[in-house]
C-alpha cells in the first residue's frame, strides 16, 4: 500500500512535469502544425536563463522573467526565420527548427560551458512537503514536513517516505498552465483563427485577421511555456547542455499519444505516461520469469532467450515509444484527438 | 472495346441505398437503375446528397445499407481501386489532380492500371507503347496536347477541369461519373465542354451531376432528381421539366428555363 | 515546320549518356586525385552516403513520406552484413566478400517488409511519428540485446577472408573504395531507373494526391509499401558497404542521429531533384568527418548553414544549380558571372571575419591551455589582442556592406533575366 | 630522439553526451604536455592533436585515418569502451596492413575488461584500472563494512553497466556471502529523467547500500532523486568525480557517496601540484590523473627505447616500471594493464586533512582506504599476439 | 468610393493585368464580366492585397496598394473567393464566427448570425457540421455569409452562384439586391450573364487583362460586337 502510494505520487508528479514540457509543444503543433524540434532547446534556455537570473534577482523573479525572455526569443525566431519558410510546407519548417536546436545547443555550451551549472532549488521550496509514515502500530499516516526524526529513525522500525515540496510546486504550476491554456483556447477566438489560417491563410486575412501576429504570438507563447518548464525542471533535475536532447523525443510522444491538437489529450497522455513509466519500474517480470513460474523454464541456450529475458522494468523508459507506435497503429487520432493528419 | 453486358442489362443499379453520417441520414433509400450506354443526369438541390451518392458508388464511403451493382456485380463494400478496376471511373466536384506532375504524367497515371502496368518496377514507362499511345490519344481528345509538359498548377481553371475529365476517362472505365464538370465555366467554355463530354463518353454509360440546365438538357437521355436523399423522379428531360415537384424543389421559375432555352432544348 | 521536328527530336538521351559516363568517370578518378588515407575513407563514405540518401529520397522526395527512422534499415542491413561476414570467416557460409552488401540489402528489405507493413498504412505526420517511435525502439533494443548487436563495442569482422580473386583481397582501402564505387554506380542507375517505372510514377502520384490514386485503380498503401521495401533494400546495401568499409558495426548505426542526418542532408542536397541527395551525401561526409576536424565550432556552423539554407534555398543545393542551369540554357548565364564573382568575394570576406571571431571565441573557451595564440587559416591571431578582433569586425562590416550592395544588383539582374525567360517562353509557346 | 616532436592524437568526444568530460580531458592533455615539454626524460616535444569522435565508434575510425594521415603514431582515448574497442580493432588492422606506419593506443579511461582480456592487443596499453579491478577494491572495502547488509545494484543498460553488475555480484558472493543482493536494475543509457521511481524501489527493497557504475547525468540524477526522497543508503560509485557530478551531489549527499579510483584529490605530491596548477589556470578540476601516467610513461619509454619509433616504444612500454603520481607502477607485460594502487574516497565537507574544494561545493572526496596494487589486481586471460 | 486607376498586376514574373481602371460607387451593384482567364479574379485579389500590383487603388481616401490584407479587410472591404475556402475543420458556426472582424465584437454590425440562418435555413440545419464535408452549394452559401458577418461596406463576390441549384441562384440574386437595399456596394464577378445583367447597374467587361467595355447592362445587351468577341464563343 505504502509503496503504491509513493509510486502513484511519483508517477503523477512526473506526468505533470511531462505535461509542462509538452504543453507549449502541443500549442504550437496543434495550432500551427509545426513540429518544433527546438522546443526542448527553449526548455533548456529557460533553465539557463533562470540560473543566470536567480543569481542576480532571485528565484521568484526568474520564474517570471525567464519564460518571458524565452518567449520573446521564440517570437523573434518565428518572425525572422520560421515565417519565411512557412510557405514551403511542413518539412522545411521542421528542418529549420532542427537547425535552431543545433545553434542553441552550441551557444549554450559556449556561454555557460559544457557541464552542469549549479542551478538549485531555492531554500524555501526544498525539503519534503510531507512524509508518509508506515508505523507498525498505526498503519499508514501522513505528516507534513519531514516529520519527527524519531518517528523515522531506524530504531523505531517505522518506514518513512518523503514527498519533496518542490514536486508539489511543480504540480501546481502544471495545473496553472493547463488552466490558462484552456481559457486561452476556449474563451478566445485565437484558436479558431489559427486553425483557419492553417488551411487558408489568405482567406483568414481577408476576413480581417492579422494572421502573422497571431502566429508569432502563439509561437512565442509556446516557447514561453517551454521556458517556464525549464525554470522548474532545470533545478529539479540538472541543467546542462544535453538536457534538451534528453527530453526531445519524449515530449513528441506525449503530444502524439494525446492526440495532435488536443490539450486535454496531452494532459491525459502525460499522466498516463508518467504513471506507466513509474509503475513499470517495479515490475521485474519478463517472459522468461513468467514461463518459469508456469513451470516451463526457458533454456538459456534458446535463441530468443536474450529478448525474452528483458524485464518490464528494464523497458520502462522506452515504453512510451512502444505506446506511441501502438497508439498510432490502433488509434491514429491519439487518445483525445479529433484529427488524423 | 466491347461493353460487358450484365444479366439484367443495367450498367449501374442502386437498390434502397442508405447512408447516415452520425445521426443524420443523408441518403434515404435511393433507387436508380442506369442502362448500359445510357446518359443520365443527376440533379437536385444543394445538399441533396448527389456527391455523397457518387462517393458511395465509387467506394469512397461505405454505405449504411442497401445494394449497389455494377454490370450485375455487387460493388458496395469494395475499396475505390477495386471498383475502379471493375470499370467505374469518376471525377470530382473540386479538381483533384496530381499538382506536381505534368499534364502528360497526370494522364499517364490514369492510364497505367487499365493497360496492365500494375505495380511493376522492372519495366520502363518509356517502353510501354500501349500506355503512351493511349495517353497521347486522351491528351488529344481533351485538347491539351500543347500543354503536355506544363505542370498542373499553372493550368487555367478550364484546362484543369478538362484534365480532370481526361484523367477520369483515361482508365477506360465504361461507366463514368462526372460531378459538376462545367461548374465555374463561362458560357462559351461550357458549350465546348458539353461537346467534349459527349465525345469522350461515346459508347459508355454516363452519370453526371449538373446545376446548369443547359448542360443537363443538352447531354442527358434521362434525368434523375434527387431530393433529400431520395430519387423522386427518373424520366426523360421533357417530363422532368414539366414535373411540378421538381420545379418546386429545384428548378425555380426563371433561370432553368432560360438556360434550357439557350441550349436549344 | 522544321521547328516542329526539332521539338520532337529528343536529344535528352545523348545527354543522359554523357551524364552517366561522367558520373562513372568521377567515381573512377576521384581516388587518383585524393590519395591520403583520410580522403580515401571519405570518398568511400560518400559512395555509401549517396546510396542511403538516394534511397531515403525515394521516400521523402518521391513518395512524400517523411521518415525519422531510415537508419533502422541501413543499420540493420549493416548488422546482417557483419554477421554474414563473420559466418564467412567462420567457414559457415560461402559467399564472396563482394556480395556481402547484397546480404545487407536483403536484410534491409526484410526489416522494411516487416516494419513497413505497419508504418506505411499511414501517411503524413502519423507516418513520420510512427517511424520516430520505431526508430527509438530499435535503437534502445540494440543496446539491450548485446547478443545480436554486440553491446557497446559492437561487432567487428574482417573483410580480408576467402581466396583473393584476381589479387583482390579487399585489404587495402582502395580496393574497398572501388567496390563501393561499383555498387554506388549500379544502385544510382537502378534507383534512377525506378523513377521511370510504373511503380515509381505512381509513387509520385501518391505523394501528390493519395486520394485520387485510389480512383485510378491503385492501392495507395500497396504503392507505399512496395516502394518502402525497395528503399529499405538499397538502404541495406549501403549498410552492407558500411560494414565492409569499417569492419565494425555498433548500435549507433541505427540511432536517431543517423536518421536525422539522412533527412537533413537529403533535404539540403535537394529532395526535389533526383541528383539532389547525391550532393547531400557528399556534404554529409564533409560536414561530419572533415568539418568537425577542421574546427571545434562545426556544430554551430552546421546549424547556421541549415537555418540559412532552409530559409533562402528551400529546394536545396540542387535547386540552386537547376535555377542556374535554366538560365544557362537560355544563354544568359554569361551576364551573371560578374555578379557572382562580386557576391562570392564579398561573402568570403564577411565569412572570413565571422569565422575568425567564432574561432577566437572557441579558442578562448576551449584551448586556453595553448595560450592566447592561435592559427587561423595560416594566420597567427592573438585572441587577447585588440587588433585581431578589430580586424575581424572590420572584415565583417566591409564584407556585409559590399555583399548587400552586390546582392541588390544581382537580385535586379536575376529578376530581369527571369522576366526575359518568361517572355521568351511565351514567344515560343505562341509559335 | 632529443628535440623531436611527437604528435599524439587525442580521439575523444567534444560533442554529444560526454562532451563536457571530453573538454576537460583535452585540457588535461594539453596541460600535461606543456608541463612535460619543459622537461622530460626523452627530451621530446609533445603536440596534442585533438579529434572529436562524437562518442561514436565509426567516427573514431575516421579520426584514426585522419590522425595517420597527419603523421601521428600515438593515439590516446578513454571516454567510452565502444570507441576503444573500435580503435583496438582498427589499429590492429592498420598495423597489419601498413607495416612501418604502426600506431600505438594509450587508453586512459575505457574500462571494459575485455580490452585486456579476450580483445587484448599488443598495441593497446591501459592506464586506468578496469571494471573488475575497481570492483575488486570496492568489494574488499565492503567486506570490512559490517553495516552493509543489503545491496542494490543499479546500472546503465549497456556493456559497462552489465559488467559492473556482474563483477559486483561475483565479488560480493566471494567476499561477503552474507550480504544480500536485493535488487539488480538496468536502465537505458541517458534516457531516464526521473529517477524517483527507482529510488522508491530501492527504498522499498530496504537496501542500505547501492552500487552503481553510472556516470554523467545518470549518476547525478540518481543521487539527486535519492536526496529528495530521503533515501539514506550509501552509494558506491565509479564516476562520482566526473565534471558536473559533484555539483549535483551537493551538500545533501554528505557522507553517502563513495568512489573508487586510482587517485584522489587530497593525496598531495605530484597530483596535488597538478590539481592546483590546473585549477588556477582553468578553474576546473584535473580529475583524470591517468593522463599524467600516460604521458610520463610515454616519455620514459622513449628514453628507454632511445627512439620515438612506435614499434620500439611499444616494446619498451611492455613491462615498463615507472614512477607517477600514485607511486611506482608497472605496465604488466602479459596484458598491458597498468598495475597501480586504488583508493576508496568518501564525499564529505572539506576539512584540514582533505582541503581540496571540488567544483566550489565546499565538499571533497576524502580518503577512507588505500589499497596496494596487488589487492585489486585481477588475472588476465589475454593471449597476446606479439609481432614477430 | 472604390477607384482603380491603371492597375497592373503580376504573378511572380508574369504580367496579368495591363492597366485596369474602374470604380464602384456607394450602394451600387457593379458586375465584372469576361471569359475564363481574363483577369477578373486577379483584379479582386489585387484589391485585397493578395496579389502584387502597381498603379493606384483608392478606397475612401485610403491608398490600398501596399497595405496588408487584414488591414484592407478592416477598412470595410469584404471578399468572397471563387475557390470558396471554407475552413474545413471548423464547424459552420465557427466559420461564421471568424467572419466577424477582430475588435468589432461589441459593435453591432448590420448582420447577425440569425440573419444568416434566416437567409439560408440549410446552414442552420448544418451549423454544427464540419464545413469541409458540406456539399459544394452549402459551402458557397457559407462563404457568402461569412464575409457578410464582417459587416463590409463593399463586398466583392467571385462567382457566387457556381454550383448552386437554379432555384437558389435566383434566391442569391434576390439577396444581392437586398444587400444593396441595406446600403452595401457589390462588385460581382459572374458567369451567368442573365443574372448579372439583371441585377447590376453597371458592368465592366474584361479581356486579356484589360477593360474592354464599361457601361450599363442595356448598352452591353445592345453591343453585339463586345458580346461576341469578349463574352461568347
Ligand atoms: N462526411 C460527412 N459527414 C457529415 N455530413 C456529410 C458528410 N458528407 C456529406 N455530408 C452532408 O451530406 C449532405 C449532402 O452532401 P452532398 O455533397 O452529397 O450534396 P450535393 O447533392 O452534392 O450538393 P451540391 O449540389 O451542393 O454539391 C450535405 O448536407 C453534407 O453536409
Ligand atoms: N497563381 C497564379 N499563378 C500564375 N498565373 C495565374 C495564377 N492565377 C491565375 N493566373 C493566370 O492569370 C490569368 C487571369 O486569371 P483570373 O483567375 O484572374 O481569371 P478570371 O477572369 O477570374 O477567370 P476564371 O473564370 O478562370 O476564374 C489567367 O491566365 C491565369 O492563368
Ligand atoms: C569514461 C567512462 C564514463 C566510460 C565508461 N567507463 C565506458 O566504458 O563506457
Ligand atoms: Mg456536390
Ligand atoms: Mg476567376
Amino acid at each position: 500500500m505504502e509503496t503504491f502510494v509513493v509510486f502513484f505520487l511519483n508517477g503523477l508528479s512526473y506526468g505533470l512535469l511531462l505535461f509542462m514540457l509538452s504543453a507549449g509543444l502541443t500549442l504550437i503543433f496543434s495550432m500551427m502544425g509545426v513540429l518544433n524540434f527546438a522546443h526542448a532547446s527553449f526548455y533548456m534556455l529557460g533553465a539557463y536563463f533562470a540560473y543566470a537570473l536567480t543569481g542576480w534577482l532571485g528565484f521568484a523573479a526568474a520564474l517570471v522573467l525567464a519564460p518571458l525572455l524565452v518567449g520573446a526569443l521564440g517570437a523573434a525566431f518565428e518572425r525572422y526565420s520560421l515565417r519565411k519558410v512557412h510557405a514551403y510546407g511542413h518539412v522545411p519548417e521542421l528542418l529549420i527548427t532542427f537547425g535552431l536546436s543545433y545553434v542553441v545547443f552550441e551557444l549554450v555550451r559556449l556561454v555557460w560551458g559544457p557541464s552542469n551549472v549549479d542551478y538549485r532549488v531555492p531554500e524555501a521550496l526544498s525539503g519534503p512537503m510531507f512524509t508518509l509514515v508506515n508505523a507498525h502500530a498505526q498503519g499508514l499516516s501522513m505528516v507534513w514536513g519531514s516529520g519527527d526524526p524519531a518517528l523515522c529513525s531506524a530504531a523505531s522500525g517505522n518506514s518513512c517516505n518523503q514527498f519533496p515540496l518542490y514536486r508539489g510546486f511543480m504540480a501546481i504550476v502544471a495545473l496553472f498552465m493547463l488552466g490558462s491554456l484552456w481559457l486561452l483556447l476556449t474563451k478566445t477566438r485565437i484558436g479558431l483563427v489559427i486553425q483557419a489560417a492553417l488551411t487558408h491563410p489568405e482567406m483568414t486575412q481577408s476576413l480581417g485577421h492579422n494572421v502573422p501576429r497571431v502566429m508569432m504570438g502563439v509561437f512565442g507563447g509556446g516557447c514561453a511555456l517551454a521556458g517556464l518548464a525549464g525554470v522548474i525542471g532545470g533545478n529539479a533535475f540538472v541543467t546542462e547542455p544535453n538536457m534538451a536532447a534528453s527530453v526531445g523525443a519524449i515530449i513528441f510522444v506525449v503530444v502524439v499519444v494525446g492526440g495532435m491538437g488536443s490539450l486535454a489529450g496531452a494532459f491525459v497522455a502525460s499522466l498516463l505516461i508518467g504513471l506507466m513509466q513509474t509503475f513499470a519500474v517495479i515490475v521485474d517480470v519478463s517472459v522468461v520469469t513468467v514461463l518459469q513460474s508456469m513451470g516451463h523454464p526457458l533454456d538459456f541456450e534458446h535463441w530468443a532467450y536474450p529478448i525474452l529475458k528483458i524485464t518490464i522494468s528494464q523497458m520502462a523508459p522506452i515504453l512510451p515509444y512502444l505506446l506511441l507506435v501502438l497508439m498510432l497503429i490502433l488509434r491514429p487520432k491519439g487518445l483525445l484527438g479529433t484529427r488524423e493528419e | 472495346m466491347s461493353t460487358p453486358t450484365s444479366s439484367n442489362g443495367f450498367a449501374l443499379e442502386l437498390r434502397d441505398v442508405r447512408k447516415s453520417f452520425g445521426k443524420t441520414e443523408i441518403i434515404r433509400g435511393a433507387n436508380l437503375a442506369v442502362k448500359e450506354g445510357e446518359r443520365v443526369a443527376l440533379i437536385g438541390p444543394n445538399g441533396a446528397g448527389k456527391s455523397t451518392l457518387f462517393n458511395l458508388i465509387s467506394g469512397r464511403l461505405p454505405i449504411t445499407s442497401g445494394e449497389i451493382t455494377l454490370h450485375g456485380e455487387r460493388i458496395d463494400g469494395r475499396k475505390p481501386y477495386e471498383v475502379n478496376r471493375r470499370g467505374l471511373a469518376r471525377s470530382f466536384q473540386v479538381s483533384n489532380l496530381f499538382p506536381r506532375l505534368s499534364v502528360y504524367e497526370n494522364i499517364r497515371c490514369g492510364v497505367l492500371w487499365s493497360q496492365g502496368a500494375g505495380y511493376s518496377f522492372w519495366r520502363f514507362l518509356g517502353d510501354m507503347k500501349k500506355v503512351n499511345d493511349r495517353t497521347e490519344e486522351i491528351l488529344h481528345m481533351i485538347r491539351l496536347d500543347k500543354r503536355r509538359d506544363t505542370s498542373v498548377s499553372s493550368l487555367t481553371y478550364a484546362e484543369q477541369r478538362a484534365l480532370e475529365i481526361g484523367v477520369t476517362i483515361s482508365g477506360g472505365g465504361n461507366v463514368v461519373l462526372l460531378d459538376e464538370p462545367t461548374a465555374g465555366m463561362s458560357k462559351s467554355e461550357t458549350a465546348r465542354f458539353v461537346n467534349l463530354i459527349r465525345e469522350v463518353t461515346v459508347g459508355k454509360t454516363l452519370l453526371t451531376v449538373e446545376h446548369d440546365m443547359g448542360v443537363v438538357f443538352g447531354l442527358a437521355d434521362r434525368i434523375a432528381v434527387l431530393v433529400y436523399g431520395e430519387v423522386i423522379a427518373f424520366d426523360t428531360p421533357e417530363n422532368v421539366r414539366a414535373n411540378e415537384r421538381v420545379k418546386e424543389a429545384y428548378l425555380g421559375s426563371v433561370l432553368a428555363d432560360q438556360q434550357a432555352a439557350e441550349a436549344g432544348v | 515546320m522544321s521547328q516542329q521536328a526539332v521539338y520532337h527530336f529528343k536529344p535528352v538521351n545523348l545527354g543522359r549518356w554523357i551524364v552517366w559516363t561522367l558520373f562513372a568517370l568521377i567515381l573512377f578518378v576521384a581516388p587518383k586525385l585524393f590519395t591520403s588515407s583520410l580522403s580515401m575513407t571519405m570518398l568511400s563514405q560518400m559512395g555509401i552516403g549517396i546510396i542511403v540518401c538516394l534511397s531515403y529520397n525515394m521516400l521523402l522526395g518521391q513518395g512524400g513520406m517523411l521518415s525519422f527512422g531510415h537508419a533502422v534499415y541501413s543499420g540493420l542491413g549493416s548488422f546482417a552484413a557483419i554477421h554474414a561476414l563473420n559466418h564467412v570467416s567462420g567457414g559457415g557460409l560461402n559467399i564472396p566478400v563482394s556480395l556481402i552488401p547484397v546480404v545487407g540489402g536483403i536484410g534491409g528489405l526484410i526489416v522494411a517488409a516487416i516494419l513497413g507493413a505497419v508504418t506505411t498504412k499511414k501517411s503524413g505526420t502519423i507516418f513520420a511519428m510512427i517511424t520516430l517511435g520505431v526508430g527509438e525502439l530499435v535503437y534502445s533494443m540494440s543496446l539491450m540485446l548485446p547478443e545480436f548487436f554486440g553491446g557497446e563495442g559492437g561487432i567487428s569482422g574482417n573483410r580480408v577472408v576467402g581466396e583473393p580473386f584476381m589479387g583482390i583481397t579487399f585489404g587495402p582501402q582502395t580496393q574497398v573504395y572501388y567496390l563501393i564505387a561499383v555498387y554506388c554506380f549500379i544502385c544510382t542507375v537502378l534507383m534512377y531507373a525506378f523513377t521511370r517505372t510504373p511503380l515509381g510514377r505512381m509513387l509520385n502520384a501518391v505523394r501528390d494526391n493519395p486520394e485520387r490514386v485510389e480512383f485510378i485503380g491503385y492501392d495507395t498503401q500497396r504503392v507505399r509499401f512496395l516502394s518502402f521495401m525497395i528503399a529499405g533494400f538499397f538502404a541495406g546495401v549501403a549498410g552492407g558497404l558500411y560494414t565492409l568499409n569499417f569492419e565494425i558495426v555498433t548500435a549507433e548505426v541505427v540511432s536517431a542521429h543517423r536518421s536525422g542526418a539522412y533527412l537533413l542532408f537529403t533535404f539540403l542536397g535537394g529532395a526535389l531533384f533526383y541528383f539532389g541527395p547525391i550532393i547531400g551525401a557528399v556534404l554529409m561526409v564533409f560536414a561530419t568527418v572533415l568539418l568537425s576536424e577542421l574546427t571545434k565550432a562545426w556544430l554551430l556552423y552546421l546549424g547556421v548553414i541549415f537555418l540559412v539554407m532552409v530559409m533562402y534555398a528551400p529546394g536545396g543545393v540542387a535547386s540552386l544549380i537547376m535555377m542556374n542551369v535554366r538560365v544557362a540554357a537560355y544563354g544568359m548565364l554569361r551576364r551573371l558571372w560578374t555578379s557572382y564573382l562580386a557576391l562570392a568575394g564579398t561573402l568570403a570576406t564577411a565569412l572570413l571575419g565571422i569565422s575568425a571571431m567564432v574561432e577566437m571565441v572557441y579558442h578562448i573557451k576551449l584551448n586556453e591551455a595553448l595560450g592566447p595564440q592561435m592559427s587561423f587559416l595560416g594566420a597567427e591571431l592573438n585572441t587577447r589582442g585588440l587588433d585581431a578582433w578589430l580586424g575581424a569586425v572590420l572584415l565583417v562590416i566591409v564584407g556585409v556592406g559590399l555583399f548587400e550592395l552586390s546582392r541588390r544588383t544581382f537580385v535586379q539582374q536575376w529578376g530581369q533575366i527571369q522576366e526575359e525567360i518568361e517572355a521568351e517562353n511565351r514567344r515560343r509557346a505562341a509559335l | 630522439q632529443k628535440g623531436e616532436t611527437v604528435k599524439v592524437a587525442w580521439i575523444d568526444p567534444l560533442s554529444g553526451l560526454m562532451a563536457s568530460i571530453g573538454q576537460n580531458q583535452l585540457k588535461s592533455y594539453q596541460f600535461v604536455a606543456e608541463k612535460l615539454n619543459a622537461s622530460n626524460p626523452a627530451g621530446v616535444k609533445f603536440e596534442i592533436i585533438s579529434i572529436d569522435n562524437k562518442l561514436s565508434p565509426a567516427e573514431s575510425l575516421n579520426a584514426l585515418k585522419s590522425a595517420a594521415d597527419q603523421g601521428v603514431r600515438y593515439v590516446v582515448q578513454g571516454l567510452g569502451s565502444g570507441a576503444a574497442l573500435a580503435l583496438v580493432d582498427g589499429i590492429n588492422k592498420h598495423n597489419e596492413r601498413n607495416p612501418g606506419k604502426e600506431l600505438v593506443f594509450l587508453n586512459y579511461a575505457a574500462v571494459d575488461p575485455d580490452l585486456t582480456n579476450s580483445k587484448c592487443s599488443y598495441w593497446h596499453f591501459r592506464y586506468d584500472a578496469d571494471t573488475s579491478m575497481k570492483m575488486e577494491a570496492l568489494t574488499t572495502f565492503i567486506k570490512e563494512q559490517a553495516d552493509v547488509k543489503k545491496v542494490y545494484l543499479i546500472n546503465q543498460n549497456y556493456a559497462h553497466g552489465h559488467q559492473v553488475a556482474k563483477y559486483a555480484k561475483a565479488g560480493l558472493a566471494r567476499k561477503r556471502p552474507d550480504v544480500q543482493v536485493v535488487g539488480d536494475d538496468l536502465h537505458p543509457l541517458a534516457q531516464v529523467r526521473d529517477f524517483a521511481p527507482y529510488v522508491a524501489k530501492i527504498k522499498a527493497s530496504g537496501a542500505d547500500t547501492v552500487i552503481t557504475g553510472n556516470w554523467g547525468s545518470d549518476l547525478a540524477l540518481l543521487v539527486k532523486a535519492a536526496n529528495d526522497a530521503g533515501l539514506t543508503a550509501k552509494f558506491y560509485t565509479y564516476y562520482g568525480n566526473f565534471g558536473g557530478t559533484p555539483t549535483a551531489l551537493g551538500k545533501a549527499a554528505d557522507g553517502r557517496v563513495y568512489q573508487v579510483g586510482y587517485g584522489h584529490y587530497n593525496m598531495g605530491g605530484v597530483y596535488g601540484q597538478l590539481l592546483t596548477d590546473f585549477k588556477k589556470r582553468f578553474n576546473d578540476d584535473f580529475y583524470s590523473a591517468a593522463v599524467y601516467s600516460v604521458m610520463v610513461s610515454l616519455s620514459d619509454a622513449m628514453a628507454k627505447a632511445k627512439s620515438t619509433d612506435p614499434v620500439k616504444v611499444a616494446a619498451a612500454l611492455e613491462g615498463l616500471k615507472f614512477k607517477t603520481f600514485n607511486g611506482d607502477v608497472e605496465m604488466r607485460k602479459g596484458d598491458h594493464q597498468l598495475q597501480q594502487p586504488l583508493f576508496i574516497t568518501k564525499w564529505q565537507p572539506v576539512d584540514a586533512k582533505n582541503a581540496y574544494d571540488v567544483e566550489k561545493t565546499g565538499m571533497t572526496f576524502g580518503l577512507v582506504k588505500a589499497y596496494d596494487a596487488y589487492v585489486s589486481s585481477t588475472p588476465s586471460s589475454c593471449q597476446m599476439k606479439r609481432p614477430s | 468610393m472604390l477607384a482603380i486607376k491603371d492597375l497592373h498586376a503580376f504573378y511572380g514574373k508574369s504580367h496579368i493585368l495591363h492597366g485596369v481602371s474602374m470604380e464602384v460607387k456607394p450602394g451600387e451593384i457593379v458586375s465584372l464580366l469576361g471569359r475564363n482567364g481574363s483577369g477578373r479574379s486577379t483584379t479582386i485579389k489585387t484589391i485585397m492585397g493578395l496579389v502584387d500590383g502597381q498603379g493606384s487603388i483608392e478606397w475612401n481616401q485610403h491608398k490600398l496598394l501596399g497595405e496588408k490584407t487584414y488591414d484592407i479587410a478592416r477598412l470595410g472591404l469584404g471578399y468572397v473567393p471563387e475557390s470558396r475556402d471554407v475552413f474545413p475543420k471548423l464547424t459552420v458556426e465557427q466559420n461564421l464566427l471568424l467572419g466577424q472582424k477582430p475588435g468589432a465584437k461589441g459593435k453591432k454590425g448590420r448582420w447577425s448570425m440569425d440573419d444568416m440562418y434566416q437567409m439560408f435555413p440549410r446552414l442552420k440545419e448544418r451549423r454544427h457540421t464540419e464545413a469541409g464535408v458540406m456539399s459544394g452549394g452549402e459551402q458557397q452559401m457559407l462563404t457568402l455569409c461569412r464575409t457578410l458577418m464582417g459587416d463590409p461596406d463593399l463586398i466583392m463576390i467571385d462567382e457566387p452562384t457556381e454550383g448552386l441549384a437554379p432555384k437558389i441562384v435566383e434566391l442569391v440574386a434576390e439577396y444581392l439586391k437586398e444587400l444593396k437595399r441595406r446600403g452595401l456596394a457589390v462588385l460581382l464577378v459572374e458567369q451567368k450573364l442573365t443574372i448579372a445583367l439583371d441585377i447590376s447597374e453597371r458592368c465592366y467587361v474584361m479581356g486579356h487583362g484589360r477593360m474592354v467595355f464599361d457601361g450599363t447592362p442595356q448598352a452591353l445587351r445592345a453591343d453585339d460586337y463586345i458580346r461576341r468577341e469578349w463574352l461568347e464563343v
